[in-house]
């Protein structure tokens, strides 16, 4: 089913009733403006912010940090997370220690990562690669699992090899809850590239968000934050357009 | 030419002001080095930078010196770069009536549990004899947490100290660069084995950075415009920190002068109230191998 | 590989699709108790025979036909085909149509059909080709683009007969094909399908419930009696071919169908 | 050799490589200090860990209720309504597009400094990945299903609990494994970043002093922590396998039971 | 609720199960085009009346069943089950078995037999007891601890048939639910269903593609056309109860089947 123009609508009108709120709060003093600036101080604080072409540099540092990162983790994670769904030794093994090491705060090993990569640009992909390839392991698991075991006899019956029946029938089947993952794990990778920079940096936008809290410059960490929720938004939306396209058999 | 990577705890902190000089300043280039500087979230992160071969001089206190080379990071403090709690404030909001004393089994927050605004706080505790629970909040969580009460009183860095107080949000009760004895609060550090590799750098380096230093005192339009454009906040602001904390700190750094292994012996027992277990002779914590020649301009 | 039968249905070429089925059993293994659904099942099929299994509901002729297909490993005994044992699927030599239509839902009427020659990797413009050729053969010409969901119970259950038409192997294994098509469509596609058959040369093994059915099409009907599976008796259909309605009404006729019966009655 | 004894073995290296790395000098004592100085850490202040972890323990349990409880629940009823997913999850997974990590010293100004707000942000850390798994895994359920269902008259709440969760139960469980994950991962964090008590406290406060093997024994707790929940969650989806017949998870769990006929997929 | 028939088949209390089509259409939206399914289809079907439907494949008979069941709303016209309108399922007006089982494959065939009794809070031992009456009724004793995956395809077309009869509600539609069964089961199963509808006076709709099967249960039977479907005859069925094998070979039985017959072949 695609969103007709009523879902539309009131998604529109829930995102203008949120920033209303905001505003409202701000505003009325129901929320301390200096601890919640309104939210038209923080989109222009964030017009002035992109004006600024350092802004631009961190933006375009972490973004290709971001894609670097995602670009790695997502088809290894969905690799290894096949392997360990099809293959029930190796599924044995890994799959509590994998449990483990995703239960573990990432940011403690934070050190641990400049002390191999050093502090730049292969660190930030590094730690952006490790907070997420485990959540696209686990992800990938769940999905291969609700696959239709009919669906695999067919396949089985037509001789379709390893690779093909992982693309023509996990593929699709899975792809509801592929698409999911991929949404939360861009969620880790971004979260994660960001604690990287917050960490040791040069330059990034993380670093940027960091020092704007660390010195109580709300206006600019909330422009900040809505910068990154922008991003991750904006591919969001992509993976949706993604799903409907994929996905018009679903009833 | 070698590179010296430059290790700086965060952001808006005056070890910044003082690199970004050398570097605009190029004084560096005066010295034949290159420099490039790197921004950690805290002293600890820097440290862990350092020993993690990620920065080859940082500043800190000698109280992670000395708990590093109990965790087998050899390092020392070769210059010395300030000898007091510069623009380090205990504030309550403006209209809270309370004064130091009253903060008894009251909240007070600071940034993190063994960090330096701890350890200011615990020396207060222990100064004043009185007690206050210690609500680490983090950097970001300082102000807003005051601001909504969540804390009673908060241990406040420059310049954000001097920000909240011009903005009227809050107000001092206890100013820790006068209130607090001179101790050895940060000084540069290097790993021993890279002072022993490159002394030379080692050098021009810190002659770059207490040129710096000079240059600073001497240009203070220069330098305000510098820290309001760092920091991002209005010349006033920026006129208070150079004011209160860049013209305080040490202008020779020498770390064979005769006050300092007392004032580093203070700051390490100070550090021993946060908890430091791992506490060295002051002897391993600094090295007099280094005395500072500051670059012209 | 040889082109779908439907498109030139002049000479039957020689197929090799002999089936040997030894001593098989089969047991399964369930949370309270063991199940023997077949039991020392042995069956002897020549090529390009059309072979029509039938027993009642649960005998195990689904099972016997996935064992076939190796999609299923025997308890114990051995199959081959053509002297092989098939230890696992191999579409060269079997192709199946399942009990239950199960399509993929994600993919149009034609691309299901067209997903076993996807798998060989046959050219995009001949695969469609040959998959309108097999959707027109089931009488669903126009309904290509729809997706499973879109379609009626009968519906579906051709799109999955033309799917495994499309493939073309020596051997193929139909389980209760017709199940879901009303008797008109069941005739009509009773004769298409002979018409490959004899065509190409093929072995079919045909599951149904209809007896009338299997007489029509078969030159050998399998009975096999309730669990445990085992085979009750084996009759040589010798009437003429081609079949024609008419036979239906005739005593031969009559007669196998009722030997038929009365097997199946009597295990009952 | 099974699977268990590898996993075992491999723990057991892991463990022998966490001992010999530092005391070898390979990685500075700061960065990993040995299993045993942990231990020995761990054991002398056993009394303030097991103080922090028992605030720990309450504030994951009550996490662990709203994020895994409330996640299913909302996942498996806006999954299921087509309109309000239509709406809905877009919403959702853009909120979750905020880095809540970054905003949480601010956040506490509202929730307080204490357990609220730890359990506030793991319960949202933990909460949105469940009911996101929970409502991708409702779509992939069989519609004649849902049908049969409401021929029978099922209420929408019938049909909640005795169709959609049973048919998803594969998805939410792994929904309910990475929720659970989050939440002591979220609590932790939380705990490190504000915080006066819990295991994310002392494992920064000691981090902030550089002292790693106290910082390791509470990294050490945080995966004891796991290690319990995964035994918890192993336990439900043994339950849980008779439930997952008819997908390749069940294919798993039958084969467990034994049909040992079967033979494996591909 | 009335007590499951099978129990107690002594009296046929009266039920209300009138149904009345006025000018229904349903209009399928797909991707590429409009489907015309259903058009201006009217019927009137008296309380305690057993009525078969039939047609080719695809010519929306299952789509009416899910359209009298509330399943699924008609695009224009009424349908009303006792003077009210059918907005939404009501299991105490009408009973469905589907097409495809669709049984719940986490639930035991006993579980999946008591489901419909579950959502109503009918309290466990009563519930088991129908259900293993309802199981035995379809030759399935002894499989009620078997899950969906471990019975064969006419088996669980059975348990689907127990869970709708389990229900007992005035009203039954069935879509071709001894599809896959064999002959003997086939007859036996009818014998039991039109056992039940004697005893209870429901109302039963009956899809299915056998002729014989359709006069040999029908009071009436409905005899659809192809695409857009359309009501092309309605016979009445006027042959004495109870119904027994014999009558299979009489004149009047053989009439009604090819008129039927003849329908079907136009209309394909
Ligand atoms: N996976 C399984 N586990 C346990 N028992 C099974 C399994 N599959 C089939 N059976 C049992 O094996 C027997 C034979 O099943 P099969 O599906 O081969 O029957 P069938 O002859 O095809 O019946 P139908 O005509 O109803 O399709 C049945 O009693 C069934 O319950
Ligand atoms: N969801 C749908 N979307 C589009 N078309 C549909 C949909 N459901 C059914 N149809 C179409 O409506 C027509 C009638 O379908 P229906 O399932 O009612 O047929 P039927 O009479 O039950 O056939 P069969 O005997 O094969 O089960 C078919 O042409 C089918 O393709
Ligand atoms: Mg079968
Ligand atoms: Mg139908």
């Amino acid at each position: 089913m695609q969103a007709t123009l009523t879902i539309k609508l009131a998604r529109v009108a829930i995102v203008i009733a949120t920033f209303a709120l905001w505003e409202l709060l701000s505003r009325t003093g129901l929320a301390n403006p200096r601890l919640l600036p309104s939210a038209s101080d923080t989109l222009a604080t964030l017009g002035d912010l992109l004006q600024r072409s350092s802004v631009r540099t961190d933006l375009l540092v972490t973004a290709t940090e971001v894609l670097t990162a995602f670009a790695l983790a997502v088809p290894m994670g969905a690799l290894i997370g096949f392997l360990i769904a099809e293959n029930r030794y190796f599924a044995d093994v890994a799959k509590p220690l994998l449990f483990f090491a995703f239960s573990i705060p990432k940011s403690i090993f934070l050190p641990m990562f400049i002390l191999v990569f050093g502090v730049g640009f292969a660190q930030k992909v590094g730690f952006g690669f490790f907070s997420t390839i485990f959540i696209v392991i686990m992800s990938t698991t769940t999905a291969v699992e609700s696959v239709k075991a009919e669906h695999l006899t067919v396949a089985r019956s037509y001789g379709a090899t390893r690779a093909q029946t992982a693309f023509r029938v996990y593929l699709p089947s899975m792809l509801p809850v592929l698409l999911e993952a991929l949404r939360i794990s861009m969620i880790f990778n971004l979260t994660g590239v960001i604690l990287a920079e917050m960490y040791a940096s040069r330059d990034g936008i993380g670093h940027q968000i960091a020092t704007w809290g660390e010195n109580f410059q709300m206006k600019q960490l909330l422009a900040g934050v809505v910068m990154v929720a922008a991003i991750a938004m904006t591919f969001n939306e992509l993976i949706r357009w993604v799903e409907t396209r994929c996905s018009h058999w679903r009833t | 030419t070698d590179t010296i990577r430059v290790g700086l705890p965060t952001k808006t902190y005056w070890p910044t002001t003082i690199a970004e000089t050398a570097v605009r300043q190029k004084l560096f280039e005066k010295e034949g080095i290159k420099a490039e500087l790197t921004v950690y979230r805290s002293g600890a992160e820097t440290f862990e930078g350092m020993a993690a071969g990620a920065a080859d001089i940082i500043l800190d206190p000698p109280s992670l010196v000395s708990a590093g080379r109990k965790k087998g990071v050899m390092s020392r403090i070769v210059a010395n770069a300030a000898m007091g709690n510069f623009g380090w404030q205990l504030m309550v909001p403006t209209k809270s009536t309370l004064e130091v004393k009253d903060l008894n089994g009251k909240k007070v927050g600071i940034t993190a549990a063994g960090s330096g605004s701890d350890l200011l706080a615990l020396w207060t505790i222990q100064d004043k004899k009185i007690d206050f629970t210690r609500v680490p909040v983090g950097g970001g969580g300082l102000v807003p947490n005051l601001l909504a009460g969540n804390v009673d009183a908060a241990v406040v860095y420059s310049p954000l100290s001097f920000q909240v107080a011009k903005s009227g949000e809050a107000k001092t009760i206890l100013d820790y660069a006068t209130a607090a004895p001179p101790n050895l609060t940060a000084g540069w550090i290097v790993l021993d084995k890279f002072a022993e590799a490159k002394p030379d750098v080692v050098q021009k380096a810190v002659n770059a950075l207490y040129g710096a230093v000079q240059f600073m005192r001497a240009n203070r339009d220069v330098t305000v415009k510098l820290i309001a454009d760092l920091y991002e906040m209005p010349p006033e602001i920026a006129a208070m920190e150079y004011d209160n904390t860049i013209m305080k700190l040490e202008t020779d750094g020498d770390m064979g002068a005769a006050n300092v292994p007392a004032a580093v012996q203070l700051s390490l027992d100070l550090a021993k109230l946060g908890g430091l277990k791992d506490i060295v002779p002051v002897e391993d914590v600094i090295s007099t191998k280094f005395k500072p020649v500051p670059t012209k301009p | 590989m040889q082109p779908l039968a439907n498109v030139t249905p002049l000479k039957p070429p020689p197929r090799a699709g002999a089936i040997e089925v030894r001593n098989v059993g089969q047991v399964f293994r369930t949370r309270s108790q063991d199940v023997v659904a077949l039991e020392d099942v042995s069956l002897d099929i020549k090529p390009g025979r059309f072979v029509v299994l039938v027993g009642p509901s649960g005998c195990g002729k689904s099972t016997l036909l996935m064992m076939m297909a190796g999609l299923r490993a025997q308890t114990s005994g051995t199959i081959t085909i053509n002297g092989a044992p098939i230890a696992q699927p191999d579409p060269n030599r079997v192709g199946v149509v399942f009990q239950e239509a199960s399509l993929f839902p994600w993919l149009t009427a034609e691309d299901n059909v067209e997903f076993p020659l996807a798998l060989r990797g046959v050219a995009k413009a001949e695969r469609r080709a040959k998959a309108q050729d097999a959707l027109k053969l089931v009488g669903l010409e126009g309904f290509g683009k729809r997706h499973p969901h879109e379609l009626s119970g009968g519906m579906k259950q051709r799109v999955s007969i033309a799917r495994g038409l499309v493939q073309d192997p020596p051997v193929l294994l139909m389980d209760e094909p017709f199940a879901a098509l009303d008797e008109q469509t069941r005739m009509t596609m009773g004769d298409e399908l002979l018409r490959i058959w004899a065509a190409t040369g093929k072995t079919v093994v045909f599951v149904t419930h209809s007896l009338t059915e299997a007489v029509y099409l078969a030159d050998e009907v399998i009975v096999m009696s309730p669990r445990p599976g085992r085979i009750v008796d084996q009759l040589q259909v010798n009437l003429p071919r081609p079949r024609t309605y008419e036979m239906l009404s005739g005593d031969a006729f009559g007669a196998l169908r009722d030997r038929i019966w009365r097997h199946i009655r009597k295990s009952a | 050799m099974s699977a268990k004894t590898l996993r075992h073995l491999i723990v057991v290296g892991l463990l022998v490589l966490w001992e010999l790395l530092p005391r070898a000098g390979l990685i500075p004592e700061l960065f990993l200090p040995s299993l045993s100085s942990t231990l020995l850490a761990g054991w002398n202040e056993a009394a303030e860990y097991g103080h922090a972890l028992a605030v720990t323990l309450y504030e994951v349990a009550v996490s662990m209720a709203f994020a895994c409880g409330g996640g299913i629940l909302l996942g498996a009823i806006v999954g299921s309504l087509p309109r309000p997913r239509l709406l809905i999850m877009p919403m959702v997974s853009s909120l979750y597009a905020v880095p809540l990590v970054i905003l949480y010293p601010v956040f506490t100004v509202w929730l307080g400094i204490g357990s609220e707000s730890k359990i506030a942000f793991a319960s949202i850390y933990g909460f949105l990945p469940t009911m996101l798994a929970t409502a991708a895994g409702i779509q992939t359920i069989d519609p004649q299903l849902l049908l049969a269902a409401r021929s029978m008259g099922a209420t929408l709440s019938q049909r909640l609990v005795r169709v959609i969760i049973p048919a998803a139960i594969p998805t939410v469980l792994s929904g309910l494994r990475i929720g659970g994950a989050l939440v002591i991962v979220g609590v932790v964090v939380s705990e490190m970043l504000i915080s006066s008590a819990g295991i994310g406290y002392l494992i920064s406060r000691y981090r902030t002093i550089l002292d790693s093997p106290h910082v390791f024994a509470g990294v050490l707790l945080v995966l004891f922590m796991a290690i319990a929940f995964n035994t918890a969650i192993r336990w439900v989806e043994r339950k849980a396998a008779i439930w997952q017949t008819g997908t390749r998870a069940g294919q798993g769990a039958a084969d467990e039971v034994g049909s040992g006929t079967m033979q494996p997929a591909t």
